[in-house]
């Protein structure tokens, strides 16, 4: 189109062609179809294609109960489960009016840093896998994995855990805990290393990641984005520190925000936050409450008519629990925001004029999890 | 002259770069008895590497005089989200001629629970409880539909209620 | 001490006896090819449980350990796998190209073989345009790629081709200036010249800085031209699914796979000629009385001496050094593949443009400038 | 602006409107006609700049439909919701914000998908998650499917 001022001859004449990128391919992480149009190797046009995952599960929350609705929100940002359980109790704490004892709070904010942890390890890893590094994968995992035995041993579940109920945590943590976690932390923070040594430092990788990807505060604040892919444009959106929750007032930490606006931005914003993830559960660590881990509540909860709106920061951005209720037992309606699905938006405007393998680069530091989109 | 230095510069903090990383996957290469993670999952059997409270499946506790504590109740029928729990009870006559509803059988459809422990916390009886197995997979679907009461096992008796009765 | 070419002359005579001249040598071509692609075929199958080995344990993993021990027999099973399996055509795809295209990759990668010493005396064809035959035949590599990815009629395909035209030919010139810098040193376009020039010293050690960068962009290059990773857009997983040979299987693909590994093989053997003095034993280049004693236990000087039957194991012994280098140069190889991301095309050509072309020029500049002066051993 | 503040000034501004508030947020109802330009206002006003539009959404409160915006200001940090209710159950339409928010292209891809509210200049309106031939709109209270399993 833009080339019709420079006279070509006509044999030589480039044509567009649509690739399909998806709904399997190894880049995408899961079931999302791209159409991309590309001339030749530059990326033109991009229109995501979604719902290959779709499950429904707003439409389910409508037949099920509220207590019984926090097990599905494990399953649409399956890489911040605990994230998603937390924000769906608060959001019926918040209508029904419930106390949480300290130490649940203090648990649930531990399992927050933790699930942010393996979230962002997991996305270092295949970030590194789509920019075509395979070995920091298997390193991702190896840290992941000593986290979710954690998970396993406290709440039952590694993935899908359900463990963040309304009015606590589902069953204490073990006596162990403690300990474990500090044991954990100390390697946490020796892995670290080995991430700059392997990938940050890389000088193939800053060169794949500096400057692609450019996208402006503006941009994200129309497209909507948040979580680290707005704050690695400028943009302060962390929920923690804007609309804190249980108890996030009071540690201290830093929102980490980075102007530099391209992948490498990103990258570091999320190697940041996952310092910033240690700083917290240590603090919490340091004066770890005792006491109850749970308040006791109806078997069949009804909350009060009327709407409610409660946001938590997951590993991916801002996550919003929209409740309407009607004073039923059951939810007349429940909408998710999720982070993925408005982050998704920016995949096109940054993408396009960019190679082909910049938009593989640009989806692996936008951090896409399809679950969370379709839901 | 500038611009040279600065080749010059790049090429040289490239080379380090990347002889960091190498230096890495060459530490993990020559030392594979620390490095390596993997577990030899068939292998291992004898001693598995999953954690006690991992919940894997839900059973019905029995004691040794085969008796469990299931009341019938439903609530963890109830609390199931995705009606993995079916609790079939029966009417039965009491010695002392009441009528009084006891266990039938606990059905639980393995293939449809989604392991969220609901159940467990609904029950007010702690008669259920998740064991941390994990070899569940079968060729035939329908040997995932357990009835997790034993057969001939009966309510535990509560000592308490027993005692009250005798006064 | 017996020397391959007693071994081979004994074949030819004994061939003669009871031949015609022509049949015997027919028969001869046959035998070394037979004997050339047993050996291939086996540094292969080495290759390959290599990578998987390696990749395994830079990854944290045991890497294959089921089949046989250590999973020594895993490429086997592999193996036997890729030809059970049907070797599907898709629809619409022009058919004669996309069976011809591995053959064509295969075959082109083989003929590079042919004026490589393995041993002293152990050659198919002794030219004296050894390098040039090599460097000429390993640029046609890239048609049986271009072609496969034509006649796949698949997107991904056809960029994986495209790619890996732009890379292979833009990385022939860096890979070339390199050889060309030991030709100048060694004075000889034969491959036979060259190694007997390095019976004092192999080029890397007594060719100064100029034969150590020639190295080095040689095996940077030739990695290209491999396209392996970092370089390997051809295939590009996270991009293209598999490139080029998306849409092969069976032992369509399992051909493509081999002819990877055969490649990696013939590129190790030039440098390892090149640069690594070929079958030679590690020797210095230095006038010492302790060096010549050094020099004269690493030819095997010791064993002269000793009876005929005996002697038969020395002829292993440049073999092994061969092979030993040759392993070393695709360990290497092996090495940045797992550990280093994937450049982006325009990163890629940048490289080889702004980057490893000057320097080779350079470098090239420069060594002949060592030889003018006579500063070489 | 907290709260009642933004209450207050919701109501000295926009008199014609019905003022409400929910747990959370001043809610400020809107007409179909009126909804572009009060947003427009909303957003450049200097005292609301209210430039982020962090959920859209709708409500079946059969047989009317309720579109919410949830608008928050990244300036301030004060939030707000809007709703239009649509009377038509058969033709619900709106304008798309579009042109004042990006993100509404994937909010109301989806709105139409579950709804079947239509919004005029958006500009690739399509059924995001569904397939383009479904039958009937999933998020509907009236919706039927024989596929359904009622738990």
């Amino acid at each position: 189109m833009e080339n019709q001022n420079t006279p070509t001859p006509s044999e030589l004449k480039t044509e567009e062609f649509v690739v399909n990128i998806g709904p399997q391919h190894p880049a995408t992480h899961g079931v999302l179809r791209i159409e991309a149009t590309l001339d030749g190797e530059i990326v033109k046009d991009i229109l995501p294609h979604l719902g290959y995952i779709h499950r429904g599960i707003e439409k389910m929350t409508e037949s099920l109960g509220y207590k019984q609705s926090i097990f599905l929100t494990s399953r649409m940002d399956y890489l911040s489960a605990h994230i998603n359980n937390h924000a769906c109790s608060l959001a019926i704490e918040k209508a029904a009016q419930i106390e949480v004892p300290a130490r649940a709070k203090a648990i649930r904010i531990i399992m927050d840093e933790l699930q942010r942890l393996t979230s962002h390890e997991l996305w270092w890893g295949s970030c590194a896998m789509d920019i075509g590094a395979v070995t920091p994968f298997f390193l991702a995992f190896r840290d992941r994995e000593r986290i979710l035995e954690i998970f396993e041993a406290n709440t039952g579940n590694r993935l899908t855990m359900n463990y963040i109920v309304p009015g606590g945590v589902m069953n204490d943590v073990l006596p162990d805990f403690v300990p474990n976690l500090r044991a954990l932390i100390k390697s946490i923070k020796d892995y670290r290393k080995e991430y700059d040594q392997l990938v940050t430092g890389n000088f193939i990788f800053q060169h794949r990641t500096q400057g692609i990807g450019i996208l402006t505060k503006e941009q994200a604040i129309s497209l909507g984005c948040t979580g680290p892919t707005a704050r690695a444009s400028g943009l302060s959106c962390d929920i923690r520190k804007l609309y804190p929750y249980d108890g996030y007032e009071k540690l201290d930490f830093e929102e980490v925000i980075d102007y530099g606006c391209d992948n490498w931005a990103r990258y570091v914003v999320r190697m940041e936050e996952m310092k910033q993830s240690i700083h917290i559960i240590e603090q919490v660590l340091d004066n770890f409450p005792t006491g109850e881990y749970r308040t006791k509540l109806k078997g069949v909860l009804k909350l009060p008519a009327g709407e409610y709106y409660q946001r938590v920061e997951t590993a991916r951005g801002e996550l919003g629990v929209y409740v309407i209720s009607d004073g039923g037992a059951k939810p007349y309606r429940m909408k998710f925001r999720t982070p993925c699905y408005s982050n998704l938006g920016a995949v096109k405007p940054i993408s396009v004029g960019l190679k082909i393998a910049d938009l593989m680069a640009n989806m692996a530091t936008i951090d896409l999890v399809i679950p969370d989109m379709d839901r | 002259m500038k611009a040279l230095y600065n080749y010059i510069k790049d090429v040289a903090y490239a080379f380090v770069s990347l002889a960091k990383g190498l230096l890495l996957t060459l530490k993990y290469f020559v030392t594979p008895w620390k490095s390596i993670i993997t577990e030899q999952y068939p292998d291992n059997r004898a001693h598995p590497s999953v954690t006690e409270g991992y919940a894997g499946e839900v059973i019905l506790i029995h004691d040794e005089n085969n008796e469990h504590k299931c009341t019938a109740c439903t609530l963890c029928q109830l609390a199931c989200p995705n009606n993995s729990i079916q609790i079939i009870s029966k009417q039965i006559e009491t010695e002392d001629g009441k009528k009084k509803k006891i266990l039938d059988q606990w059905v639980y459809h393995l293939d449809m629970c989604t392991f969220c422990k609901q159940c467990i916390d609904a029950c007010p009886s702690d008669a259920i409880k998740m064991i941390n197995s994990y070899e569940m997979s079968v060729f035939d679907r329908s040997t995932l539909i357990k009835t997790l009461n034993r057969p001939g096992s009966k309510l535990k008796e509560k000592e308490k209620v027993t005692v009250k009765v005798q006064e | 001490m017996i020397q391959f070419s007693d071994i081979t002359a004994w074949i030819h005579q004994l061939l003669l006896s009871f031949m015609a001249p022509w049949l015997a040598f027919g028969t001869e071509l046959v035998l070394a090819g037979v004997a050339v692609l047993v050996v291939l075929l086996i540094c292969v199958i080495i290759m390959v449980y290599m990578e998987r080995k390696v990749a395994g344990h830079m990854q944290l993993r045991n890497g294959p350990n089921r089949v046989g021990w250590h999973g020594i027999f895993q490429v086997i099973a592999d193996v036997i796998k890729l030809l059970l399996k049907e070797s599907f055509v898709p629809n619409r795809a022009d058919k004669l190209l996309f069976n011809l295209a591995p053959c064509l990759a295969l075959c082109v990668s083989l003929i590079a073989l042919a004026p490589i010493f393995w041993g002293p005396g152990l050659v198919m064809w002794d030219t004296n345009i050894g390098i040039l035959f090599i460097t000429a035949i390993s640029s046609m590599g890239v048609i049986g790629i271009l072609m496969a990815g034509w006649s796949s009629n698949n997107k991904y395909s056809l960029m994986g081709a495209m790619r890996s035209g732009a890379q292979i030919v833009s990385y022939e010139l860096s890979a070339g200036l390199s050889i060309v810098t030991a030709v100048a040193l060694a004075g000889t376009l034969s491959t036979s010249g060259i190694i007997d020039s390095q019976a004092n010293g192999w080029w890397i050690l007594k060719g100064h800085i100029p034969a150590f960068f020639a190295f080095i962009i040689y095996v940077i290059a030739s990695t290209a031209e491999c396209n392996r990773a970092p370089f390997d857009l051809a295939e590009a997983e996270s991009e293209l699914t598999a490139g080029y040979h998306t849409e092969y299987s069976g032992m369509q693909f399992g051909i493509f796979y081999l002819n990877e590994y055969i490649n990696m093989g013939v590129v190790s053997m030039i440098a390892a000629t090149l640069f690594l003095g070929g079958w030679h034993p590690f020797v210095l280049p230095f006038d010492f009385p302790i060096v010549h004693a050094f020099n004269d236990f690493m030819n095997l000087k010791f064993m002269e001496t000793w009876p005929v039957w005996i002697s038969w194991i020395s002829l292993a012994w440049p073999l092994m050094w061969f092979l030993g280098k040759m392993f070393l140069i695709i360990f290497f190889m092996m090495w940045f593949r797992w550990t280093f991301p994937r450049l982006r095309i325009d990163q890629l050509l940048k490289l080889e443009w702004k980057y490893l072309l000057p320097l080779s020029i350079v470098n090239l500049v420069f060594a002949a400038l060592l030889i003018v002066l006579g500063l070489i051993f | 602006m907290i709260k009642e503040e933004l209450k207050h000034y919701l109501e000295t501004n926009f008199p014609t409107a019905k003022v409400e508030e929910t747990f959370d947020f001043p809610l400020l109802f809107l007409t179909k006609e009126e909804l572009i330009p009060v947003l427009t206002k909303l957003k450049d006003a200097p005292e609301t700049r209210f430039n982020f539009l962090f959920c859209e959404t709708a409500i079946d409160r059969n047989p009317a439909f309720e579109m919410v915006y949830h608008l928050t200001s990244t300036y301030y940090r004060h939030d707000m919701m809007v709703k239009v209710i649509l009377e038509d159950r058969e033709k619900p339409e709106i304008e798309s914000v579009y042109s004042l928010w990006e993100a509404a292209d994937l909010y109301e891809d989806e709105i139409y998908d579950m709804f079947g509210i239509r919004f005029t200049n958006h500009p690739n309106l399509r059924r995001i998650m569904l397939t383009e031939d479904w039958v009937g709109y999933p998020l509907r209270k009236d919706y039927q499917d024989d596929r359904m399993i009622s738990l």
